[in-house]
């Protein structure tokens, strides 16, 4: 038989509540449950980091995380990026650069590249690629992505 | 690719957690970062029946200078000790080394405990173990008991922790001051599992007097692997050209690979001599520059 | 036909993609956003081996399991199910959307389950139990036509499933009298795109009316539709077919998905549900679909001075265990195009598919070209060091010259524009050749080993539908069953609404090409107005969305051929739209020019309409119009090449409608303690016809050649001896990351517009994929000149390249 | 996958034969194994509980001495099945005395197959040596315990 868990958190600063299966992998809870399709699901071996969130403001692979464990966490998916109805810088220059092909990986990269440039306003060109590693992307050759994130960290200079 | 179903725990004390080992033993699994755990899970190679997530246990996340010794709680995130001042000014390999675990996301989870339970003999961290002559501290609702990192690994994915048992700190004895460090690693890509990785931990006296050699391996042996007799060659030596092959030649062949689909056993060892050499010079490097 | 560029006010330009705003936004739509109402969840029950009878399956456990909603088990299918054809492969093949009494690779599918719930489904699946009896595995295609072999499909009694020898001129003259000939063999190994989205089907049958509703992550091409009908037992116009509106990436690969299509159909037919399947990343490694490995005896013959006279080469393909269609054509789809850019005329291919117990091949970004031009720009350099001549120069001396197009080559293709030599002195000019060869030989002085690589390649672009028919002999073309086949066509709807809004209707399956915005792009100038003003919607439904047979997203047919219906059915709709303003305007047509959003009479721009009211009048005011006019301003335009004919008895076949080319040149430097090969500087120069977005376009080359360099460096899909699949996660089937892929690379362009095209352009999608493995294998071999270190077989690990580094040692 | 290897033990051969022919001693022997029933002469039905860390799998399958030449040689056959995958293993294991040891050397072939080899060829090859190793460290142990 399977224990049944009720879980509280907050996604994008709005509160929810649920009850989980403790094997109920976050990734899926957000997609299915709450139905938070901007959290991409590519390898569930935390390899390809389409499914990267921030967790209580951490960079995290949702698939190598429980649901229950996002009990009382903080959650922010790519959906929480833009500010009423406003595009983040990162997500402007993801525009401007070509920075998305198929989309597919954009999530989480520009999640990644958000923490990157909250820890890190001007990294080098290395620095940048060293972040996103961590992130396949299969259609761009990483260029265009790069080049987005060097554009963004103009903008928010300014 | 999801989870078997799994009765789960989460403890909010150690005590809870051993309470839980004695009665659950065998059929439970910690699960600390899960970054190595939770993918075997999906795969459902891994089939725990019971998860005891220590996650909540925030008093075993610290690390701390005490007598002489760096001390390091088992649930200590990678991103934290690679972030810590204290490591960066007492141990700086080891703050080098963590950078190469993986991706970010990957060592905002992962932690010290988890990694060296896990006993990889590719994880960087175990390496370090061994290479910094790290003591483990086990517990269990019993006793606590200190192992030392050379016989903590016993092969694969196998460490002398009983069921019953919990990683509760790690601690390692601050290098002396004259210590000259290197640590080498390479992979196919950034962030994969080493080809080999070497660490090389040198004291060295002002006339250049090698007084006191660790050098340990990684991925060339079922566990992380010190090479005594590489060591042994470098007291009381300088360091130069020919005795730096001499003991890349050694550790060589010391190490005892297994190929894989990346890499054949000749080619690993033949990579541990290369990066033994190279981190020999760069510890060379490093003392001419110092002095 | 092709309009000069002044005209264009977009096309040319690079207008950011208006996908990226929902793409960052989390809000693209992916078949995994799809949900029914009381949908199930499918998983498979994948063979741990390679090669094993199936003695007898006991799903009974399976069913108890709370949750669990049905099973469909490999012996049902013959039942329910038509095996799937494949061109000149013998009916007796038997290759059904499951196993039924034997597997034939490791992962292939032998029972599917349906819960509501993709967790339950799964833990269904522990509970199936099944006997097998293991069989000896072949795993290489020379070792499976021994006498001795183990056979794969018995009723054929040999693993050799098809094979052509395709001759063109007279190669055994060619070869008596050449002055010299090189040969050598060649083995390329099999890597695929392995999009970040995997495969996922849903299909929702409806029992009352026998309907079938499937929605699939499929690009197409859309004979691939008739096919699944076939093997469904189904009226096309019984299944109607939806692809979402985002596809996380295929190059190529999601070609293959109508297989298992067919098997969650047939599972939501059998109980009357609708069923979502998502492939897991394991599941696609060891089932989704790779680009075949060949093994291949290559000799060329040439005159003293260098030029090229004739090509003999012998393949031996690793298609897998069956033939997934369009396959066998990772041997024929370049078959117009298999002299390159080169002048020669004599070539032999003696081409042999051969079953293997691995996956499946399937169609993957360069299709089939990259082997070819492996093999032949291999070769090349092999020639140009035995008489002693710069690889450029050999290159420069073979190549077509700019007034021999349109050019017809030996096997059939009508190349319909290009100036090679200008390609490839622009890449010679770019790369600094001479400074970089100055610099190598310094380097080789020092020590360090750098070598530099040089391939050309035409790009072939909008397949004819004839290229499948090479798999077939002459004869089998000539039975009276034999359909020929031909055609390249696509379709594009534009309607102008009541306010003078433009919308745009497509489908064509985009997975990452920004085909909505280059289509507002070229829309847009139609009209005079901004792409911004025009919608596009490029979402298949067969139901409600014209298409022909080669509809979708593969052979880099887009830009070419998808544009073209859009320009058309634009024109067509703005030619009723200026008839109107004449009309209103009481001038006549040929004075009412369109620009800004008004049509106004030429000379006089105060004499005007906006588009609004003319679009108003159309839709309210029909009264008004001209007499005879109907009512509404909306047309649908179906774009097709005459060059598409079909084969010819000699096989000549124009194989592509477009051809593109490029030339690539990189710099590599080896480390031969290590074997790690680092790329130092890479050029490629480009000819896909009129530029519609550069930056679009760059983003393709970057794609492209970032694959390659994990094609070439990091990516395999190994399997060991035995047919185990053992690089079935990220973890081992090593993607190129951030720090792999290429910095920078210096890019060039030569535009010779396509006369076939309404805009000139042509295809540039696969591009580089095609040439870059070449050109690093040559840079690699130029590297390790010193050490006589030979490169005929990829790929090329950092293991590899020291181990061929120790057996050179050896040698000396 | 390639195994081979030679053990050194202080006993007689025909003891040794003995020990790493017989059920008893091979059920204690063989890394994980539950139980071992003959179902033929040299034949034996073998349920095998093998876990590495987390890693754990339940293998039904069978073990087989075959063609014994008693004392010099024979092939063992092994063949599971479970979960995570399957394996087989067939090995010719030789015995000779020299100098009061008997060497026993094995060569043969290891195969892994299904999810694991999919997902965890890195530690395969190596874990099998590992197991060998156990394997023939208790067969010492029963061997002493003769």
């Amino acid at each position: 038989m399977i224990k049944q868990r009720t879980i509280r958190l907050k996604v994008n600063s709005e509160q929810h509540e649920a009850i989980v299966e403790p094997r109920r992998l976050l990734s899926d809870f957000l997609r299915e449950d709450l139905n938070i399709s901007g959290v991409h699901v590519g390898c569930e071996h935390g390899s390809c980091g389409a499914c990267t969130i921030i967790l209580n403001g951490e960079l995290v692979r949702s698939c190598l995380t429980l649901a229950v464990q996002a009990d009382g966490a903080d959650v922010m998916t790519v959906e929480g990026l833009a500010k009423d109805g406003q595009l983040h810088p990162i997500q402007e220059a993801f525009y401007e650069n070509h920075g998305a092909q198929c989309g597919f990986c954009t999530p989480g990269q520009v999640l990644t590249a958000y923490s990157l440039l909250n820890r890190n306003p001007n990294p080098s060109e290395d620095e940048i690629r060293e972040a996103m590693a961590g992130h396949l992307c299969r259609c761009t050759g990483y260029y265009s992505i790069v080049e987005s994130i060097k554009a963004a960290t103009a903008k928010m200079r300014k | 690719m999801k989870p078997c179903a799994f009765e789960y725990f989460d403890p909010q004390s150690v005590e809870e957690v051993f309470k839980l080992l004695d009665k659950l033993g065998d059929d439970a699994k910690i699960l600390a970062g899960g970054q190595s755990l939770l993918p075997m899970i999906n795969f459902r190679l891994a089939r725990p029946e019971v998860l005891i997530d220590i996650n909540k246990l925030d008093e075993l996340d610290y690390i701390k200078e005490e007598n002489g010794y760096i001390c390091i709680g088992a649930l200590t995130r990678e991103r934290a000790i690679e972030d810590s001042e204290l490591i960066k000014s007492k141990i700086p390999i080891l703050s080098e080394a963590v950078k190469y675990i993986a991706f970010l996301p990957i060592r905002n989870k992962g932690t010290l405990g988890g990694s060296i339970a896990h006993a990889d003999p590719s994880a960087e961290l175990c390496l370090m173990m061994i290479a910094l002559e790290a003591q483990i501290k086990i517990e269990s609702s019993q006793d606590a008991r200190w192992v030392d990192a050379e016989d903590f690994f016993l092969t694969y994915l196998t460490t002398v922790i009983e069921p019953h048992e919990l990683i509760t700190e790690i601690r390692m004895p601050i290098p002396a001051a004259e210590t000259i460090h290197s640590f080498q690693s390479f992979s196919r890509r950034h962030g994969d599992f080493a080809i080999v990785s070497v660490a090389v931990v040198l004291e060295i006296n002002d006339d250049g007097i090698c007084e006191g050699a660790k050098i340990a391996l990684g991925s060339v042996n079922p566990t992380p692997l010190r090479v005594a007799e590489a060591e042994d060659m470098l007291i009381g030596k300088k360091l130069d050209a020919k005795l730096i092959e001499a003991v890349a030649n050694e550790t060589a062949e010391a190490s005892d690979p297994d190929p894989d689909l990346h890499s054949s056993a000749d080619y690993k060892r033949e990579m541990a001599r290369n990066f033994t050499k190279k981190g020999l010079m760069q510890v060379l490097k490093r003392f001419e520059e110092n002095a | 036909m092709s309009k000069e560029k002044g005209q264009s006010k977009w096309v040319g330009k690079s207008y950011p993609a208006k996908e990226i705003l929902r793409y960052v936004r989390g809000r693209g739509e992916y078949i995994d956003d799809v949900k029914l109402p009381n949908m199930l969840h499918a998983a498979d029950l994948r063979s741990p081996y390679a090669h094993a009878r199936i003695k007898n399956i006991d799903a009974d456990k399976a069913l108890k399991l709370k949750g669990v909603k049905g099973v469909l088990l490999g012996h049902e299918i013959p039942d329910i199910s038509n095996s799937f054809p494949a061109a000149g492969v013998s009916p007796k093949l038997k290759f059904y959307s499951m196993a039924v009494d034997k597997v034939r690779y490791m992962g292939e599918p032998v029972a599917t389950v349906i819960a509501k719930n993709r967790y339950v489904a799964e833990d269904a699946l522990d509970l199936i139990h099944v006997e097998y009896e293991p069989l000896p595995a072949v795993v290489d295609q020379e070792k499976a036509l021994e006498e001795d072999a183990p056979i794969l499909h018995e009723e054929l009694g040999t693993n050799l499933i098809n094979h052509r020898v395709l001759h063109w001129g007279d190669v055994d003259k060619v070869f008596r009298e050449a002055d010299v000939t090189v040969e050598d063999r060649f083995v390329f190994h099999s890597y695929a795109g392995t999009p970040i989205e995997n495969f996922g089907v849903i299909a929702k049958f409806d029992p009352g009316e026998d309907f079938l509703t499937l929605w699939a992550n499929f690009v197409g091409p859309f004979s691939l539709y008739f096919l699944l009908a076939m093997a469904l037992r189904m009226r096309e116009n019984k299944i109607r077919f939806i692809v979402p509106r985002d596809i996380g990436g295929s190059f190529g690969i999601k070609c293959g998905i109508f297989v298992d299509i067919v098997r969650i159909a047939l599972v939501a037919k059998k109980y009357g549900r609708a069923v979502k399947w998502i492939q897991d990343r394991r599941e696609h490694m060891v089932g989704g679909g790779r680009h075949s490995g060949r093994i291949s005896y290559v000799k060329m013959a040439a005159t003293k001075d260098g030029i090229i006279t004739g090509i003999d080469e012998k393949w031996y393909e690793d298609v897998g265990a069956y033939m997934r269609a369009p396959e066998p054509a990772c041997m024929y789809r370049p078959s117009g195009n298999y002299v390159g850019g080169y002048s020669f005329k004599d070539l032999r291919v003696d081409a042999n598919a051969v079953a293997l117990n691995k996956l499946e091949s399937a169609p993957y970004r360069g299709y089939g070209c990259h082997l070819v031009y492996f093999n032949h720009e291999r070769i090349l350099d092999m020639l140009a060091r035995k008489l002693d001549m710069d690889p450029v120069e050999i290159r420069m001396k073979n190549l077509i010259n700019k007034d021999q197009f349109p050019y017809e080559t030996p096997t059939g293709a009508t190349y319909d524009s290009g100036d090679y030599k200008a390609c490839l002195r622009k890449a010679v000019e770019l790369f600094e050749y001479e400074k970089m060869r100055k610099m190598q030989k310094q380097a080789k002085k020092d020590g360090r080993l750098i070598g530099i690589g040089v391939a050309a390649g035409v790009d072939p672009s909008v397949s004819n539908m004839a290229y499948i028919t090479v798999a077939y002999t002459p004869e089998e073309r000539a039975e009276a069953s034999y359909l020929p086949k031909s055609g390249g066509g696509e379709t594009a709807f534009v309607k102008v609404d009541p306010s003078g809004t433009i919308t745009v209707s497509m489908g064509t399956c985009q997975s990452g090409q920004s085909h909505e915005s280059t289509i507002a792009q070229v829309v847009a100038d139609e009209f005079g107005v901004s792409p911004a003003e025009v919608t596009v919607i490029d979402q298949m439904d067969t139901a409600t969305h014209p298409f022909c047979v080669s509809t979708g997203s593969y052979s880099s047919r887009f830009a070419s051929v998808a544009t073209s219906a859009a320009a058309l059915a634009a024109r067509k709709v703005k030619e009723k739209m200026v008839k109107i303003a004449a009309h209103v305007l009481e001038a006549s047509p040929e004075d009412i020019m369109a620009a800004d959003g008004k049509f106004f009479v030429k000379g006089s721009p105060d004499i005007s309409l906006s588009m609004k009211r003319v679009a108003g009048t159309a839709h309210w005011d029909p009264g008004s119009l001209p007499s005879g006019m109907e009512v509404g301003l909306s047309t649908q335009e179906t774009f097709n090449f005459e060059t598409s004919k079909t084969i010819t008895a000699d096989d000549k076949v124009n194989s592509s409608n477009t051809y593109g080319f490029m030339v690539d040149i990189a710099a590599v430097e080896v480390d031969p303690n290590t074997g790690k090969v680092d790329l130092l500087k890479y050029t490629t120069v480009h000819d896909v016809g009129t530029v519609l977005n550069p930056k679009f376009l760059e983003g393709q080359i970057y794609g492209a050649i970032t694959q390659s360099i994990g094609g070439v460096f990091y990516e395999d899909y190994a399997y060991d001896e035995n047919g185990q699949m053992v690089a079935a996660s990220f973890a081992d089937y090593l993607c190129p990351t951030a720090k792999e892929a290429p910095k920078k690379l210096d890019i060039g362009h030569v535009e010779t517009p396509s006369p076939l095209t309404v805009l000139g352009s042509k295809g540039g999608a696969e591009s580089s994929n095609e040439t870059c493995p070449a050109a690093l294998a040559n840079a690699v071999e130029d590297a390790l000149l010193p050490l006589d270190v030979t490169i005929n077989e990829l790929p090329l690990t950092p293991n590899k390249i020291w181990q061929l580094i120790q057996e050179a040692k050896e040698q000396k | 996958m390639k195994l081979e290897g030679t053990y050194r033990f202080n006993t007689a051969q025909e003891k040794v034969w003995e020990v790493l022919t017989n059920p008893k001693h091979l059920e204690k022997a063989i890394p994980g194994c539950e139980k071992l029933e003959e179902i033929e002469p040299g034949k034996y039905d073998a349920t095998l509980k093998i876990g590495i860390a987390a890693i754990k799998g339940t293998y039904k399958g069978m073990a087989e001495v075959a063609d014994p030449q008693p004392p010099d040689k024979y092939r063992l056959v092994v063949e599971g099945g479970g979960s995570p995958g399957f394996v087989k293993g067939e090995a010719l294991i030789e015995l000779s005395y020299q100098d009061q040891r008997t060497i026993v050397s094995y060569q043969g072939e290891g195969q892994v197959g299904g999810l694991i080899a999919g997902v965890g060829q890195r530690l395969i090859s190596g874990i099998a040596k590992m197991m060998l190793g156990q394997f023939f460290k208790q067969i010492g142990k029963e061997l002493k315990s003769l």
